[in-house]
């Protein structure tokens, strides 16, 4: 945390207005389209949102991975304030130095433990690779650190793991795997994309509270892009919602969950089964799930408005017109619904 | 690795036997057995007839005739080709080496021209470069071997008639090649191999090119590779650390098969080239019936296929840590 | 719902019998090995022990949700279940006729009481065939509703999974993942069965989808009395919509309860981890979460005793020794446990 | 004393005497034994290892035979049937064994001997009588003739090979011992030679490299004294075909080429004025001592329609009126070449004139003189594909095998197949391989497995040109009548073979003419083969060799050179 | 409106424009195959015994008068043919006579298709003078016109392949069904035949089956033999992959639930299995074909394939050997009968990889 605890915390990475861009046989698929959003040192900033919402292009429009092309930033900064000091636009960076950056000052993890580790190499190899890159170390001494940041991540004898395949390993294996290999350098920033979502629930909550231990012993900030709103609820500090490519939401995580101010998250967090509460006890009515209707938007063919407006049962006619800004409700909460006062109210009336 | 090998060995010998199997098979379904052209030449006395009729059991029935043949191959004896009127090992022995020399160095063109091509197509995917190199291999693709060759040869005769420079147009060495020192011997052969193994390279590297494309282009997408870039590590690592290596692996596997789509491509290059490979000598074989020379040369070939395909598995053991050896 | 025309056989005669709250379907020691080969000559090598003597009822007109982590069991024994992989050993008790005994002929009279609905969307309907051929198939094959009617019966179908009757004429690829699982249902109503095994249907969907499908299934259930054997991973869901749940682990029964007893009051070690893993979408709720160590075992080698001994906090020595048998520990609540003494 | 090579052989002489170097010779297949006595090849090893070995030798000049291995000339009595040779002494063969009288005798035993199955087998007999050879002592032979030949001192030319390599083989085994030497696999240092040259190296399908003989220069000296050859090596490439020898020489990888096309001599011609090679050419030297021709298998028991067809000579001449030779030289020969139309090649012209003279009749390029020939013998009626059936409706049909690989045979056959649908004749035509070929052409009995082969033949001597393994019955190159008993079918064959041997005994040259001005009148009426074209012959060598003969002296016969005096310049 | 899984693959085809011109490309091919003996100017054999034309250069065809530069009807010089005798090269010089070229004139007799008798040729010089003829693009070693042999030859090379890869896939489909339905015993020994097969190297089994039938068959028995024995060692491939791809669909969802519906084996085979190759074998045929084509052209450059009085465009090219490979200096349009594979290989590969694309989901939106 930083030195002024009261003051406002002090940001790492600040996205302004991100467009990013993909040209494809059928048309430009505007996957993020003036997204804005920070990150506070230390903290957890959880992202949501259906899937195709440009949760994941975020992320890698952040590293810079964007496949170029048909990718392309077509707009907006990145400001990240690494180990220089001063904070730098990432867009305008060049490819050496971006290189500097990925894996070192910030790197990340992805949703796929069973793919996203090479098979051909020892994941020692890998680990090494990253350390060696970044800290100037020699092959031995980098296997070195490979063992003990897989001990750091709880693996049982590493020095024998070290020299194992991939292959060799259980999903919940790979994923510490990776997250040792993203941690092996000390980031300021770590994007976990979706990390948990291919593994088992117990699994899940190993990797949850390897997390969240590990943040706590290094400090560094995280971007978990999950869809589990479980997973937000308890990993984030502060919630993106996306969709359609946009912020639609953004606040404390305790304010969205209790008082959401855009339709869909509303409609979201209405549409899950809470455990334990939601219980089917035998002879009782059953309750129902308040479902969102209609699909994910065809993301070549976005509503001209407000991109939830075709599904939103709060849609009135104005809500087509324009796409509406992002305002701040108060506090940090951003919502981008032009009626989301009409919300606020009702929601003090039932409170009151 | 052993084992593996011992075991690789075992699961190979059926698919050898019954290699040896079809082959007879498909000989003895020729009209009159294996002496029947031998009888028409005047070079072959009733005797031999007779002793060749013993030892390979041509009184008796097909089957019998199998194992007599199996057993005589198993000792060496592949029986007598009528056309040279001799045993056909040493007949042929010289020619399949030579065959493998012009294999071999078609292979090593093959990938020198197919890898870096492949490669630099997928890294600049849909680059100028890329689309012209695809238009090329495009249009080589459709060239069969020997018609390639005989235009390279028609562009050599050009070249040969403006410069005066002796590029060899067919054979293996040169006349005076006895003469030569080891040095010189290796080169003057080398020289003759290179342009039939060019060739033929070029052909047949325009679809693996597109193949190796193919797969880096696929492996580039994998997540493991994005895992590598956001390490940070540098493009050319990307590339041939991380991507080269998966993206060969199917290539590694198939190289075993390659083997005797090379042997079989190099044939027409051998025939327009005059090379002394097995080609020639397996045609005139045809023409004279000559078939124990012809059941030789397959038998042989397939056992080299099937050694190559064994090698092939081992390399991909080596290169692909999930293939378990031993 | 409209009595079918054509005589029903003899599977079907047998719909009346049972009354709802009856005993429909039970399982008896069901089992499926899969066997591994290897070696020279390829012989069988050892075993997947995918589901490993699992017994249940299920009643009429009952929601049962068979939960586990992944691999462990719930597709291999929903399918066994209905014979679409031939179980290892067990019975399967369907109307009080062994299915399992059953011939190739015999069987698929009873295809039309027992159904299922998969979780891939995508590779569960013939891509080659219209909505209206996967529907009307099933009628084609055990000729009801002929001629015009059938049209007739597909249109209606649609229309109750949620889709319009002109969708009839379109091929599954022009669907979201969401219609599809839709038209998934419809086929497997096409036949007015009695049971359904509902494999994971709604976890391939987005999570603004995913609540249509269950109110769909739900609404469905209540409306044809369906009895159901709904497989998930994810608790919230089957607590949310069963009247029973059966817990899995490595192709054992840990624990069968009714949804509400099992979530306030989990009596195995197993169910009580599972409990505490899934997170809560609630962020004031800071919950002490009992972690599981290590992964699940390989099914090929089961630790001998309890399976989930190895990973368990009150496991003792004892665990090793013995399976524990699935025990009645209050009405309707069953486990397999030696210790009753920690839960 | 040694043998020595007249001076006025070479036209232009070694008067640096230069020595060594190889001579680059080329071969079209693939050499198939070093054994003398089982090649059949016409390009051999064994037979180009015992060049210059002979007991007399012809002198281009003058058609004289003058002594080689002999010591002199040979002492003829008991009416010209007995001939008493001294042999040269001093000669060894290349293994420094002394070449004595019993190598003659070994060799003449092991050629008469049929289980060997030598292809100069028949040259030892003379109407089916045996040549009888003695040995006087180690050093004189004697050679007993059943009857007196004019071609006597060519027949007793022959190699001989070493006593001490076949003569042990075949007293310890026999025939099957003779067989099993000197295969493709024999080391060459176990090779022996009475020759010019011995093998060195041998590399299959590749070349062959021989090596001059180190003791014949002990006993063959140029005028000026110098051991013979000059050379040090010979060497043949081996090529897939005319064409990669052509490609092998524009290339100057070889010295020579056998252009027998205006396509080659166009080549050579472009590539000397484009001075991409330096070489000497000469067209049109002379015809070659060899045809094409196409026999009718007249042994057919196994089908009596086509043997009747076969052996009649009204089918046979009506085959001759259809080939359109001069086609067949503008198109397959490419426009160089002489017809041909009898047994007798054309460059052998005085025999020829006298045939002619005496009556001998060629049936030329004539299609409606063979449609009434095809009539008269039945086939009359021509059904709806063309061909010419006869009242039985049967197709008048055959087929027509030659050798594959060769271009110009092959040509040959399409357009004799063409020209016979013309008239109505079908014409299956096939090429197979040679040994094949030449199998089934020397196959013996009633039942012979072709109908007709289109091939073509060199050799015969210049004395009496007709082929003592041809023309009389029973021998085996007698194609086209060759039962189990070996008897003549017609009166004209027996009467070619009495001719065959009067002739051969004739020693007056006039009168040997005028008998074989009569064979060539016979065998043309009866026409067993149709004789089809011949190619001319060119010369032309690489201009780093010398020691060529006199441009005067060239010809197909004697060929551009005399390999003993051939030198690099 | 309904959409088929080939309507849509049509769809994608439709945007491939490349793939477009290849199938269109291809369509004329074949008809230019099938109407060949009416499209070239002259007889597959026919050549002139008097009037000499071997390796006759390519006539162009004039257009204007000499003398007066009017245009004329089109017409080529007749040449006249000389052997100079100090380069021997045969010299073919245009005399003053012209030789009208006329459009549907009568020519030599010919069968389209086989049946329909027919004896007008598209263009030609016609009957009036017999020595007078067009060489489009040269004559042959025996002065054969290679144009109209080379069309001829397309109908050999262009069916025969295409034959061969259609018998491959029938018996491929069928062993390979036959192996994964069967299982067990039935199946080992498939799989293993197909092993065997594709170990013996593809060229000398080839070699070995051609070399087990006569030299001296029937020419057009020989094009049948040919077709049997590419598809006898082509089948293998084809089987494994649908013994394969049936065993995997069989464990996919949308089998299984036919199943559950109580379909039987033999409908789950012909309405839900089977059709799953479809995609596969339209893919593999248009990719195989130009493969074979090439074998096909392979075989009879070697000899072995179409032999005279049928050519194919292989054995075209093996003529053009004649008179050795310096010899290609002078005559060089010899080879013009390779291009046609290459071309005819060609469009097959556009249209293949069109149809491969079209068919391929992951290239699809
Ligand atoms: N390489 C690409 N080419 C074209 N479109 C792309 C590409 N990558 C992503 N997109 C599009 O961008 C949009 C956003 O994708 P993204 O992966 O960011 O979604 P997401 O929110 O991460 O979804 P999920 O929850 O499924 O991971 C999608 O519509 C996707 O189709
Ligand atoms: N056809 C098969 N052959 C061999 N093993 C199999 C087969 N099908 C399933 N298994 C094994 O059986 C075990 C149980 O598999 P099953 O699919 O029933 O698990 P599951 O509980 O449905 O898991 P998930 O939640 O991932 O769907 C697994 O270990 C699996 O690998
Ligand atoms: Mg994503
Ligand atoms: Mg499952």
């Amino acid at each position: 945390m930083t030195d002024h605890a009261t003051d406002k915390a002090e940001v790492l990475l600040a996205v302004n207005g991100l467009k990013t861009y993909f040209n494809t046989d059928d048309g430009v698929v505007k996957s993020v389209d003036g997204v804005t959003f920070h990150i506070n040192k230390g903290e957890t900033l959880g992202v949501v949102g259906e899937s195709g919402s440009g949760k994941s292009v975020t992320s890698l429009s952040i590293m810079r991975l964007i496949p170029m092309p048909p990718g392309e930033i077509a707009g907006g900064e990145i400001l990240f304030k690494g180990s220089k000091g001063q904070p730098q636009d990432i867009v305008k960076m060049s490819e050496a130095e971006m290189r500097k950056i990925r894996g070192n000052e910030i790197s990340m993890i992805f949703q796929e433990p069973m793919t996203s580790l090479n098979p051909v190499y020892t994941v020692g190899d890998q680990i090494a690779e990253a350390v060696m890159l970044h800290q100037d170390k020699n092959r031995k001494d980098a296997m070195l650190v490979a063992t003990d940041m897989l001990r750091f991540v709880g693996i049982p004898a590493p020095e024998k793991r070290v020299n194992e395949y991939p292959h060799q390993m259980s999903g919940g294996m790979r994923q510490r795997v990776m997250i040792a290999m993203a941690l092996s350098c000390n980031p300021a920033l770590l994007i976990a994309d979706e990390p948990t979502t291919a593994l088992d629930v117990t699994i899940q909550a190993q990797i949850l509270d390897l997390m969240r231990k590990l943040q706590k012993d290094i400090g560094m900030s995280i971007l978990f892009i999950t869809h589990n709103l479980g997973v937000v609820a308890e990993m984030a500090d502060r919630v993106v919602v996306m969709y359609g490519g946009r912020v639609v939401e953004e606040g404390d995580v305790i304010e969205i969950f209790k008082a959401p101010r855009h339709p869909y998250t509303m409609g979201l967090l209405n549409s899950i089964p809470r455990p334990g509460v939601d219980a089917h006890v035998p002879g009782t009515p059953r309750k129902r799930l308040e479902a969102i209707p209609g699909n994910v938007p065809n993301p070549l063919n976005l509503p001209p408005g407000c991109a939830f407006e075709p599904r939103c049962k709060f849609a009135i006619p104005d809500c087509a017109k324009a796409v509406p800004p992002l305002e701040d409700t108060g506090g940090g909460h951003m919502a981008r619904c032009i009626r989301w006062q009409e919300f606020a109210k009702a929601d003090q009336e039932v409170s009151a | 690795m052993f084992p593996f090998l011992i075991r690789r060995f075992f699961q190979s010998l059926p698919t050898l036997l019954l290699a040896s199997v079809l082959i007879f098979f498909v000989i003895s379904l020729a009209p009159g057995d294996f002496l029947t052209p031998a009888r028409l030449n005047p070079g072959i006395s009733e005797q031999q007839l007779a002793n060749l009729s013993a030892t390979f059991g041509l009184d008796r029935p097909v089957y019998v005739q199998y194992f007599y043949w199996m057993w005589n191959l198993l000792h060496g004896d592949f029986g007598l080709s009528f056309q040279y009127t001799q045993p056909v090992l040493p007949v042929i022995w010289p020619r399949i080496v030579n065959s493998v020399y012009l294999v071999l160095l078609n292979l090593v063109f093959f990938y020198a021209i197919a890898i870096p091509i492949g490669v630099y197509g997928a890294v600049r995917q849909n680059s100028f470069g890329d689309k012209s190199i695809n238009v090329v291999l495009y249009f080589l693709l459709g060239f069969p071997s020997f018609f390639l060759f005989l235009i390279v040869i028609y562009l050599i005769l050009q070249v040969r008639n403006a410069t005066g420079w002796d590029i060899p147009l067919g054979g293996m060495t040169s006349g005076n090649y006895d003469q030569l020192s080891v040095l010189g011997k290796f080169w003057d052969v080398l020289r003759h191999l290179l342009i039939p193994a060019a060739v033929l390279a070029i052909t047949d590297a325009a679809g693996l090119t597109r193949v190796i494309r193919g797969l880096m282009l696929e492996v580039m997408r994998s997540d493991y590779i994005r895992t590598a870039r956001a390490k940070g590590v540098s493009e050319r690592t990307a590339i041939w650390k991380h991507t080269f290596r998966n993206a060969i692996l199917p290539i590694v596997a198939g190289i075993g098969g390659l083997l005797p789509a090379a042997i079989s491509g190099a044939g027409f290059v051998e025939v327009v080239y005059a090379y002394p490979g097995i080609t020639p000598m397996l045609l005139t074989a045809i023409t004279a019936s000559d078939l124990y020379l012809i059941a030789g040369f397959t038998v042989i070939s397939t056992v080299l296929l099937v050694i190559g395909n064994a090698i092939s598995d081992i390399l991909l053991a080596v290169v692909d840590p999930r293939i378990k050896v031993g | 719902m409209t009595a079918p025309a054509v005589a029903r056989t003899s599977a079907a005669d047998s719909r009346g019998m049972t009354q709802k709250g009856e005993t429909l379907l039970e399982v008896r020691n069901l089992e499926k090995y899969f066997p591994i080969r290897g070696g020279l000559l390829s012989r069988v090598v050892g075993n997947v022990k995918a589901v490993n003597d699992i017994s249940f009822k299920l009643a009429r007109g009952e929601v049962v949700g068979l939960v586990g982590e992944s691999g462990s069991g719930k597709t291999t024994a929903g399918r066994a279940i209905l014979r679409l992989i031939e179980p290892t050993g067990g019975e399967v008790i369907f109307n009080g006729t062994d299915v399992t005994k059953l011939s190739k002929g015999q069987m698929r009279d009873y295809r039309r009481e027992m159904q299922i609905i998969f979780q891939d969307p995508f590779a569960s309907l013939n891509p080659r065939m219209t909505v209206s051929d996967i529907i009307g198939e099933a009628m084609q094959i055990h000729n009801l509703n002929p001629g015009k009617g059938r049209i007739d019966r597909i249109a209606e179908l649609l229309q109750k999974v949620g889709l319009r009757p002109e969708h009839m004429r379109r091929y599954p690829h022009e669907f979201s993942g969401g219609q599809r699982q839709r038209i998934g249902i419809a086929r497997a109503l096409a036949v007015d069965p009695l049971f359904i095994v509902a494999d994971e249907p709604v976890s391939a969907l987005d999570v603004s989808i995913q609540a249509q499908v269950v109110n769909l299934l739900q609404d469905l259930q209540e409306e044809l009395g369906l009895t159901v054997l709904f497989i998930a991973h994810d608790l919230a869901v089957v607590e949310y919509i069963c009247d029973r749940i059966i817990v899995m682990y490595l192709g054992r029964i840990m624990e069968i309860a009714p949804s509400h007893e099992l979530n306030n009051n989990p009596k195995h070690p197993y169910t009580e981890a599972l409990l505490s893993a899934a997170p809560v979408p609630d962020p004031t709720i800071k919950r002490q979460r009992i972690i599981l160590e290590g992964d699940i075992p390989s099914p090929i080698n089961p630790p001998s005793g309890c399976v989930f001994r190895t990973r368990c906090r009150y496991a003792i020595d004892d665990c090793a020794k013995v399976v524990p048998e699935l025990r009645e520990v209050s009405p309707q609540h069953f486990k397999a446990c030696i210790r009753d003494d920690v839960l | 004393a040694p043998f020595v090579y007249p001076a006025a052989w070479t036209g232009e002489q070694n008067t640096a005497n230069k020595r060594g170097g190889e001579f680059r010779n080329y071969t079209l297949s693939d050499f198939k034994t070093f054994n003398p006595f089982t090649s059949a090849e016409a390009t051999s090893i064994p037979g180009t290892m015992e060049t210059g070995a002979g007991l007399f030798t012809q002198d281009p000049r003058n058609n004289e035979f003058i002594p080689k291995m002999a010591d002199g000339p040979a002492v003829v009595s008991n009416n010209n049937k007995r001939f008493v040779v001294k042999l040269r002494p001093g000669m060894k063969f290349s293994d420094g064994q002394p070449i004595t009288a019993d190598d003659w005798i070994t060799t003449w035993k092991i050629h008469t001997d049929d289980k060997v199955g030598s292809n100069s087998y028949d040259t030892f007999f003379i109407n089916d009588k045996p040549i009888v050879i003695k040995k006087i002592n180690d050093l004189t032979l004697q050679f007993d003739f059943p009857t007196q030949s004019a071609t006597a001192l060519s027949i007793m030319s022959f190699a001989p090979w070493p006593d001490h390599v076949f003569g042990k083989a075949y007293k310890a085994g026999g025939a099957e011992a003779i067989k099993k030497l000197w295969g493709l696999g024999t080391n060459p240092s176990e090779i022996v030679s009475p020759g010019m040259w011995v093998l060195e190296s041998y590399k299959a399908g590749e070349r062959a490299v021989l090596k001059a003989n180190k003791f014949y220069g002990d006993w063959n000296k140029d005028s000026k004294g110098n051991a013979v050859p000059y050379l040090d090596k010979y060497s043949f490439r081996i090529v897939a075909d005319l064409n990669a020898g052509l490609a092998a020489y524009l290339a100057g990888q070889i010295d020579v080429f056998g252009a027998s096309k205006a396509d080659d001599l166009a080549q050579i011609k472009k590539a000397i004025d484009a001075g991409n090679l330096k070489a000497y050419l000469k067209a049109n030297v002379s015809p070659q001592a060899t045809s094409s021709w196409i026999v009718f298998n007249w042994n057919k028991s196994d089908d009596a329609a086509k043997q009747a067809l076969f052996r009649d000579v009204r089918f046979r001449r009506a085959m001759s009126h259809i080939a359109n030779r001069d086609a067949m030289i503008k198109l397959a020969l490419g426009g160089l070449g002489s017809e041909v139309y009898f047994s007798t090649y054309p460059i052998f012209k005085d025999q020829t004139d006298a045939g002619l003279k005496a009556g001998a009749p060629q049936y030329k390029y004539d299609l409606e003189q063979a449609k009434k020939l095809l009539a008269q013998i039945g086939y009359s009626k021509i059904n709806s594909e063309g061909y010419r059936v006869n009242s039985a409706g049967k197709v008048l049909e055959f087929n027509l095998a030659t050798n594959s690989g060769n271009t110009v045979r092959e040509q040959l056959g399409q357009i004799f197949k063409d020209e016979a649908k013309k008239a109505g004749v079908k014409v299956n035509f096939t090429p197979i391989d040679f040994n094949t070929l030449v199998g089934q052409l020397t196959a013996k009995g009633e039942k012979r497995p072709f109908d007709a082969i289109l091939l073509g033949l060199s050799g015969g001597t210049n004395i009496w040109p007709f082929g003592v393994n041809v023309v009389p019955c029973g021998t085996n190159l007698h194609s086209y009548n060759n039962p189990t008993d070996g008897k003549c079918l017609t009166s004209q064959e027996q009467l070619m073979t009495k001719l065959y041997y009067q002739g051969d005994a004739e020693l007056n040259t006039a009168k040997r003419l005028a008998i074989g001005g009569q064979l060539m009148k016979n065998e043309g009426e009866l026409q067993p083969v149709i004789y089809l074209v011949g190619t001319n012959y060119h010369v032309t060598y690489n201009d780093r060799v010398g020691g060529e003969y006199t441009p005067d002296m060239m010809d197909a016969y004697y060929g551009s050179r005399n390999i003993a005096l051939t030198f690099i310049k | 409106m309904g959409q088929s899984q080939l309507s849509v693959a049509w769809g994608q085809f439709r945007k491939n424009k490349l793939a477009q011109t290849g199938g269109v490309l291809l369509i004329l091919i074949y008809v230019m195959a099938v109407f060949a003996p009416f499209l070239a100017p002259d007889g597959l054999s026919s050549y002139s015994t008097s009037n000499i034309t071997r390796f006759h250069p390519p006539t162009p065809i004039q257009f204007r008068d000499p003398a007066t530069g009017a245009f004329t009807r089109p017409f080529v010089f007749k040449y006249g043919q000389e052997l100079n005798m100090t380069t021997f090269v045969n010299e073919y010089k245009p005399t003053a006579e012209q030789c009208p070229i006329y459009f549907g004139v009568r020519g030599a007799a010919y069968k389209i298709l086989g049946f329909i008798p027919g004896n007008i040729h598209l263009f030609g010089t016609g009957n009036e003078k017999p020595d007078c003829n067009v060489f489009l693009m040269g004559g042959e070693a025996l002065g054969r016109d290679l144009l109209t042999r080379t069309l001829y030859a397309s109908q050999i090379s262009l069916t025969i392949g295409v034959a061969a890869v259609l018998l491959s896939t029938v018996i491929g489909l069928f062993m390979g069904a036959l192996a994964a339905f069967f299982g067990g015993f039935v199946d080992t020994v498939i799989m293993r035949l197909v092993e065997v097969i594709s170990a013996i190297p593809g060229l000398f089994l080839l070699i070995l089956l051609r070399s087990v039938f006569p030299q001296n068959i029937n020419p057009i028995l020989v094009l049948y033999v040919i077709l049997g024995i590419l598809a006898f060692v082509g089948w293998g491939g084809l089987a494994r992959v649908t013994r394969g791809q049936l065993l995997s669909v069989r464990e996919q969802d949308f089998v299984s639930a036919a199943r559950a519906l109580g379909a039987s084996d033999n409908r789950v085979m012909w309405r839900h299995m089977l059709p799953t190759m479809t995609t596969y074998i339209i893919v593999t045929l248009s990719l195989s074909i130009p493969g074979f084509i090439l074998l096909e052209s392979g075989l009879s450059f070697l000899g072995i394939g179409a032999v005279e009085p049928y050519v194919s465009w292989g054995s075209l090219l093996a003529q053009a050997q004649e008179g050795g490979l310096s010899s290609l200096n002078t005559r060089p349009w010899v080879l013009i009968p390779g291009f046609f594979i290459v071309f005819t290989v060609g469009c097959f590969q556009l249209l293949g990889d069109g149809l491969r694309d079209a068919f391929d989901p992951r290239k699809r939106q």
